[in-house]
């Protein structure tokens, strides 16, 4: 990825949506993955907040790769990263009030997203700005779709619920421990063991696959 | 004749102790207050710890078949973890209860990790937490023995941990709780092993006889609780005979603190986990919203272990500085 | 008079049948010599004797038919009289083949001409150790070092205290036992004449305290004699490991890696001081034994044997071996050799012949439970589980740090396992992968550092070059 | 109760950051596989912390209230950490050579640690002077020391233990601190 080489929109964008899927894969970006997920519209807001914020300041990184010294990068980074949390964070005080109260300090956490701040250093600051919107926008997403997974899963379990509609039977006792903090790290655990599972029998799929056309 | 020797490498005698005996002496000496549990709560308390050690030893074996591993269950561990597991629930407890309990401290915390030896937590009391903390309605509340008055609904008011809190804040007298004989043989609300002393003493004796568990951790665990009350509470022996004798401590104190593979190995590494353990014991009674904090005591210093271990294991004899 | 007296760790390993119970109350009997006597050129530590004899010579009962081959040897003599009738490799009870001289036996026992020493009480050390080194005496008790060798104490150290090891903690071994109780004479004797030619004042016999009568008959011996004590020790396995024996008896601790002559003490077993005053007294050299046979034979015993007797000729004198035995071990269960083939001679190290059955072999590995056991069975303080997992794992430098080349392969935490893990033989591949990782080390080192002053030499010579 | 012992307690053990809020997970899952190097780790957190809890302190009530700017809380906050940082690094690498050596690799990675920015802004919404606010700084850090050793001194025993391959890594990590975050819970409403 450290060459400069011409990155075209769609390939960029399904490498941060699935093949490096930030939450699964690169295991940034872990304290809003399992703080804030305990439903599935908390995952899904946060997605979208952290989605914007990566969008715009691999945007806007990209843009300043050439002028930013070296020396100041990291500080120069960080401002540009805090500017944009910060429009997002006053934006859902005004609008969004009940959601920015849930999902708390968290919000303002998201200038210390790893994901973020990793993607300015090995992508934007690398790359032309379209390549650093298609990156941000797939990581972004892929973050999103992978917290929204996570907490559908401790949802369900957790209030027995998914989006706020009842999905277990009425007799389900809601296991509380789901929206508690151990549930957060198990279920995010279990999740990455049935990803590994998956992808490695997709690899050997994959791997059969070209055997057999090889014979 | 010569056909048949075979070629061992020394030592070529082994002890007669093996891990299979080791948990079948754990299952003996946990009988009695299984017994005693079922005789103070009923057939209920029976089918309780039936479920419990039926889903321990099911999770294990067909965990196992799947993962194509040599299945383990002959070594009766899961047995153990099924007992201990059962006698951490209260007996009316719906019989989902043990099951999912069975599944979470066999799968979850035993065998994801690699099986026996290789867990770092107790299984039977990371379960018994995860159920207290998620259906904490069910798990807390305690049903009172067949021998005491009975209540509308079979549920007892107060524990007499409850009762001796509030003792210790001064605000009731140790002569309107649970008398000591009650307490002593089990005739008191409670999770259904954990009530009968009498039964978990005999229990804990046989352990320390068959050379199963070190003395030092429950005797350090317990006489540390014993002490602190004491301290604390200006003397009041009656009180602290009363908080050892009451909820889940000696049961934890000789069952599960002693459990192999979340304690320290060394015997200071013992002590300081026994002393551990009654430390948070006490602050969690005294001041923590729990009414009982033995199992979660005894779970941090599990957490806690590999730490003790690493700093207290012995220095090999004859080592020197200069050696190094 | 003496606290207990306790090295840490140790176990209390079980015997099954015929053991010393039953074995203490055999006295030593003399198996006569068969017709066909296998002696091992090497049946000690270090470099294999010489033969000064050829196939056909004729040789005498004690005469020396292996010269020591270098410093750290044994001579080897003829255990009777008679022919050589070979001299070929034979399996010893390792299952190596070793030169061995076959002497086909004449029945005459023809002794050759003895010198026993002059004046016994007035020889230097020099005198004395070669006394020993001509009679051939090793380590008795089973690890077969030269005692000379043993004895040889360079000028920086001193020595100070004999201590002799009657302990015979291994089960089933009633050897030392049944001599220390028929000649304890004998090696009151022994001990005397080592203390004389030494200038050493004070020797501590130590034998574990179930050996009542052999410290009665001891101390009844050692009456009036300055210097010697006979101290009783707790019964408990290994005590009679070198660094635990002179822990136990001095309180003295062998720092690790070093050899137990850095506190003072040299430690010889009862057997050896018996052959030594042997030696000395009748100028007899080492060709028989105290061999304990136990465990499932018909009629266990222990046995004055020729070195170089097949074992067969053994077991045949013990009324053969039960139809149930699996396995055959020379020296003790804990840290003998099994065995195959009874055509295996008795050596100078052989304190007994066990058969034992399956029960000992049938046993699966199981997952470590971090019991803890073998934590409190190691008399060296060691972390026998850790370093197992360890070794496994295959982290040496680790290992390496936690100590194993500390482990005296006692073999009390495989004992004590109840996974049944194999932790000594673990060991025992650490031991060695984690000795030869050191030499590499100690090699590179010693490269770099040659290269080094290579360079340095060659920087002044430059200079001087340059001047001139 | 106590405010001191409330602060200590509660940061270290009933509302520990990594625990029982899910603050700092990044570096705890990720630099936990070695006691010591978690050590080290813990050690330059506590520093960095302490010193910003004291600094944010006075740049909230002493700069942003004054000039009624505290929306701009976020940045001036990362920006304070992120310099204060590259100072200390900076610092140690002039003054003490081996401590430096000891901390240093650690240090570029506080200042994406959201425990440092999460404990800066807790101590401001929950209104401490500057002094608690410090200390709650350094016990919050101590904290986060705690989870890292008890995480890594357990992850040392499993690397070493049979855990099916699956279970390596970060998915092994991730249910370990679960179950060690059950283990956290009895502490729950200590004060």
């Amino acid at each position: 990825m450290a060459e400069p080489q011409k990155k075209s929109f769609l390939p960029v964008f399904l490498n941060g949506l699935i093949t490096e899927n930030p939450t699964f894969t690169l295991m940034l970006g872990m304290c809003p993955t399992l703080g804030v997920t305990t439903a599935a519209m908390n995952g899904v807001a946060m997605g979208l907040a952290t989605t914007f914020v990566l969008v715009f300041s691999n945007l806007i990184i990209s843009l300043l790769r050439n002028i930013i010294p070296d020396k100041v990068r990291i500080p120069a980074y960080i401002v540009v990263i805090a500017s944009f949390v910060t429009m997002i964070d006053l934006f859902m005080q005004a609008f969004l009030p009940e959601l920015r109260a849930v999902l708390g300090t968290y919000i303002q956490l998201i200038v210390v997203n790893c994901i973020i701040f990793a993607r300015a250093e090995s992508f934007a600051a690398k790359n032309p700005p379209l390549a650093s919107l298609a990156d941000g926008l797939g990581m972004g997403l892929g973050f999103t779709c992978s917290i929204t997974l996570l907490a559908a899963v401790r949802e369900i379990f957790g209030s027995g619920t998914c989006f706020g509609l009842q999905v277990m039977p009425a007799g389900y006792q809601p296991m509380a421990i789901m929206n508690m903090v151990p549930g957060g790290f198990i279920t995010l655990g279990v999740l990455m063991i049935l990803v590994n599972v998956i992808k490695r029998v997709a690899a050997r799929r994959s791997e059969e696959r070209k055997e057999e056309k090889l014979a | 004749m010569q056909k048949q020797l075979a070629i061992t490498s020394c030592p070529h005698i082994r002890s007669r102790k093996t891990t299979q005996r080791i948990m079948q002496d754990v299952c003996i000496a946990l009988a009695p207050a299984g017994i005693a549990g079922i005789v103070f709560f009923g057939a209920r308390a029976a089918a309780i710890i039936a479920v419990s050690v039926i889903t321990c030893v099911l999770t294990e074996l067909v965990y196992e078949k799947m993962m194509g591993q040599r299945v383990t269950i002959g070594d009766w561990s899961a047995v153990v973890t099924g007992l201990l597991l059962a006698y951490n629930i209260p007996a009316t407890a719906p019989l989902w209860i043990p099951m999912v309990g069975g599944v979470i401290a066999i799968l979850l915390v035993k065998m994801l990790f690699g099986g026996i030896g290789s867990n770092f937590m107790n299984p039977a009391l990371t379960a018994r937490a995860v159920l207290f903390v998620s259906w904490g309605g069910i798990m807390g509340s305690y049903p009172v023995t067949r021998f005491m008055e009975q209540t509308a609904d079979g549920l007892s008011g107060a524990t007499p941990l409850a009762e001796l809190a509030r003792v210790f804040a001064g605000q009731a007298t140790l002569a309107e709780g649970t008398g000591l004989w009650d307490l002593f043989i089990g005739n008191c609300p409670g999770v259904l092993g954990e009530t009968c002393k009498l039964a978990i003493l005999l229990g804990g004796v046989w352990l320390i006889l068959r050379d199963v568990a070190d003395w030092k951790i429950p005797v350090s665990m317990i006489g540390t609780v014993f002490v602190l009350y004491l301290l604390t509470s200006g003397f009041n022996f009656g009180l602290s005979l009363r908080e050892v004798l009451s909820g889940g401590l000696l049961l934890g104190a000789f069952f599960m603190a002693t459990d192999y593979a979340t304690s320290p190995q060394s015997n200071l590494g013992r002590v300081i986990f026994g002393v551990g353990c009654g430390l948070i014991v006490f602050v969690i009674r005294a001041y923590a919203n729990y009414p009982e904090g033995c199992s979660f005591a005894i779970l941090f210093m599990n957490v806690v272990t590999p730490l003790i271990d690493r700093y207290t294991m012995p220095k090999c004899f004859g080592e020197v500085k200069q050696h190094g | 008079m003496f606290a207990k007296r306790m090295f840490p760790g140790g176990i209390h390993p079980h015997e099954g049948r015929n053991g010393k119970k039953v074995n203490r109350a055999n006295p030593i009997q003399e198996l006569p010599a068969p017709q066909r006597l296998i002696v091992p050129l090497a049946q000690h530590i270090g470099a294999p004797a010489k033969a000064v004899v050829a196939k056909g010579d004729r040789v005498l009962m004690g005469q020396m038919i292996g010269e020591p081959g270098g410093f750290v040897s044994a001579a080897v003599h003829a255990p009777c009289s008679g022919r050589v009738a070979d001299i070929t490799l034979c399996k010893n009870f390792a299952g190596a083949e070793v030169p061995c001289i076959i002497i086909e036996n004449d029945f005459k026992d023809e002794w050759v001409e003895l010198h026993p020493a002059q004046r016994p009480e007035t020889l230097t050390a020099d005198e004395m150790r070669t006394i020993i080194r001509n009679a051939g005496i090793v380590g008795m008790g089973g690890a077969t070092f030269p005692t000379p060798v043993k004895l040889t104490i360079a000028k920086d150290k001193t020595f100070e205290k004999l201590v002799i090891n009657g302990a015979e903690c291994e089960p089933y071994l009633t050897a030392d036992h049944r001599l220390m109780l028929e000649k304890p004479g004998a090696i009151i004797d022994g001990i005397q004449l080592l203390m004389h030619a030494f200038g050493v004042s004070e020797a501590l016999v130590g034998v574990e305290e179930n050996k009542e009568d052999a410290i009665q008959a001891l101390r009844d011996a050692a009456r009036g004699v300055e210097g010697i004590s006979i101290r009783p020790l707790p019964v408990r396995y290994p005590q009679g490991g070198e660094k635990q024996l002179i822990y136990a008896l001095t309180r003295r601790v062998v720092p690790a890696g070093a050899l137990p002559i850095e506190t003072g003490c040299v430690v010889l077993n009862v057997g050896t001081v018996f052959a030594i005053h042997e030696a000395v007294r009748q100028g007899m050299p080492l060709i028989h034994r105290i061999t304990t046979v136990g465990g499932l034979v018909n009629n266990p015993g222990n046995y004055l044997v020729r070195i170089g007797t097949p074992v067969r000729a053994l077991l045949n004198a013990c009324g053969g071996i039960q139809p149930h035995v699996r396995t055959m071990i020379s020296g003790g269960p804990m840290m003998g050799t099994a065995f195959t083939d009874v055509d295996i001679p008795v050596t100078k190290g052989c304190s007994g012949i066990l058969a034992l059955d399956k029960s000992a072999i049938d046993v699966d590995e199981s997952a470590c439970i971090r019991c803890g056991r073998c934590l409190r069975a190691c008399p060296m303080h060691l972390q026998p589980a850790q370093m197992d997992r360890l070794i496994r794992a295959e982290r040496f430098d680790e290992v390496d740090k936690l100590g194993v080349l500390n482990c005296i392969e006692c073999g009390a935490c495989t004992y004590v396992c109840p996974a049944k893990r194999l932790l000594t033989q673990s060991f025992r591949a650490g031991k060695r992968i984690v000795n030869i990782r050191r030499k590499k080390v100690r090699d590179r080192e010693a490269a770099e550092r040659a290269a080094e002053e290579a360079k340095k030499q060659q920087a002044p010579a430059d200079g001087k070059g340059k001047e001139e | 109760m106590n405010i001191w012992l409330v602060i200590i307690i509660g940061q270290i053990l009933v509302n520990n950051y990594v625990m029982c809020q899910f603050f700092g997970i990044c570096p705890f899952l990720g630099v936990s596989k070695k006691v010591d190097t978690a050590l080290g780790m813990g050690l330059a957190v506590t520093f960095v912390i302490t010193l910003a809890s004291f600094i944010t302190w006075m740049v909230q009530y002493f700069i942003l209230v004054p000039l009624n700017l505290q929306y701009l809380q976020t940045i001036a906050f990362i920006l304070v950490i992120a310099v204060l940082v590259q100072v200390v690094e900076n610092a140690l690498k002039k003054l003490s050579p081996s401590l430096y050596q000891a901390l240093g690799v650690y240090l570029p990675l506080i200042t994406t640690n959201c425990v440092v920015l999460a404990v800066a802004v807790n101590n401001i919404t929950d209104g401490y002077n500057l002094l608690e606010a410090t200390m709650s700084g350094c016990f919050s850090a101590l904290g986060f020391t705690l989870a890292l050793l008890l995480l890594a001194g357990i992850r040392e025993r499993l690397e070493l233990s049979n855990m099916p391959k699956w279970m390596q890594g970060f998915p092994g990590a991730l249910i370990t601190a679960g179950l060690m975050a059950v283990a956290f819970m009895g502490f729950g409403g200590l004060i």
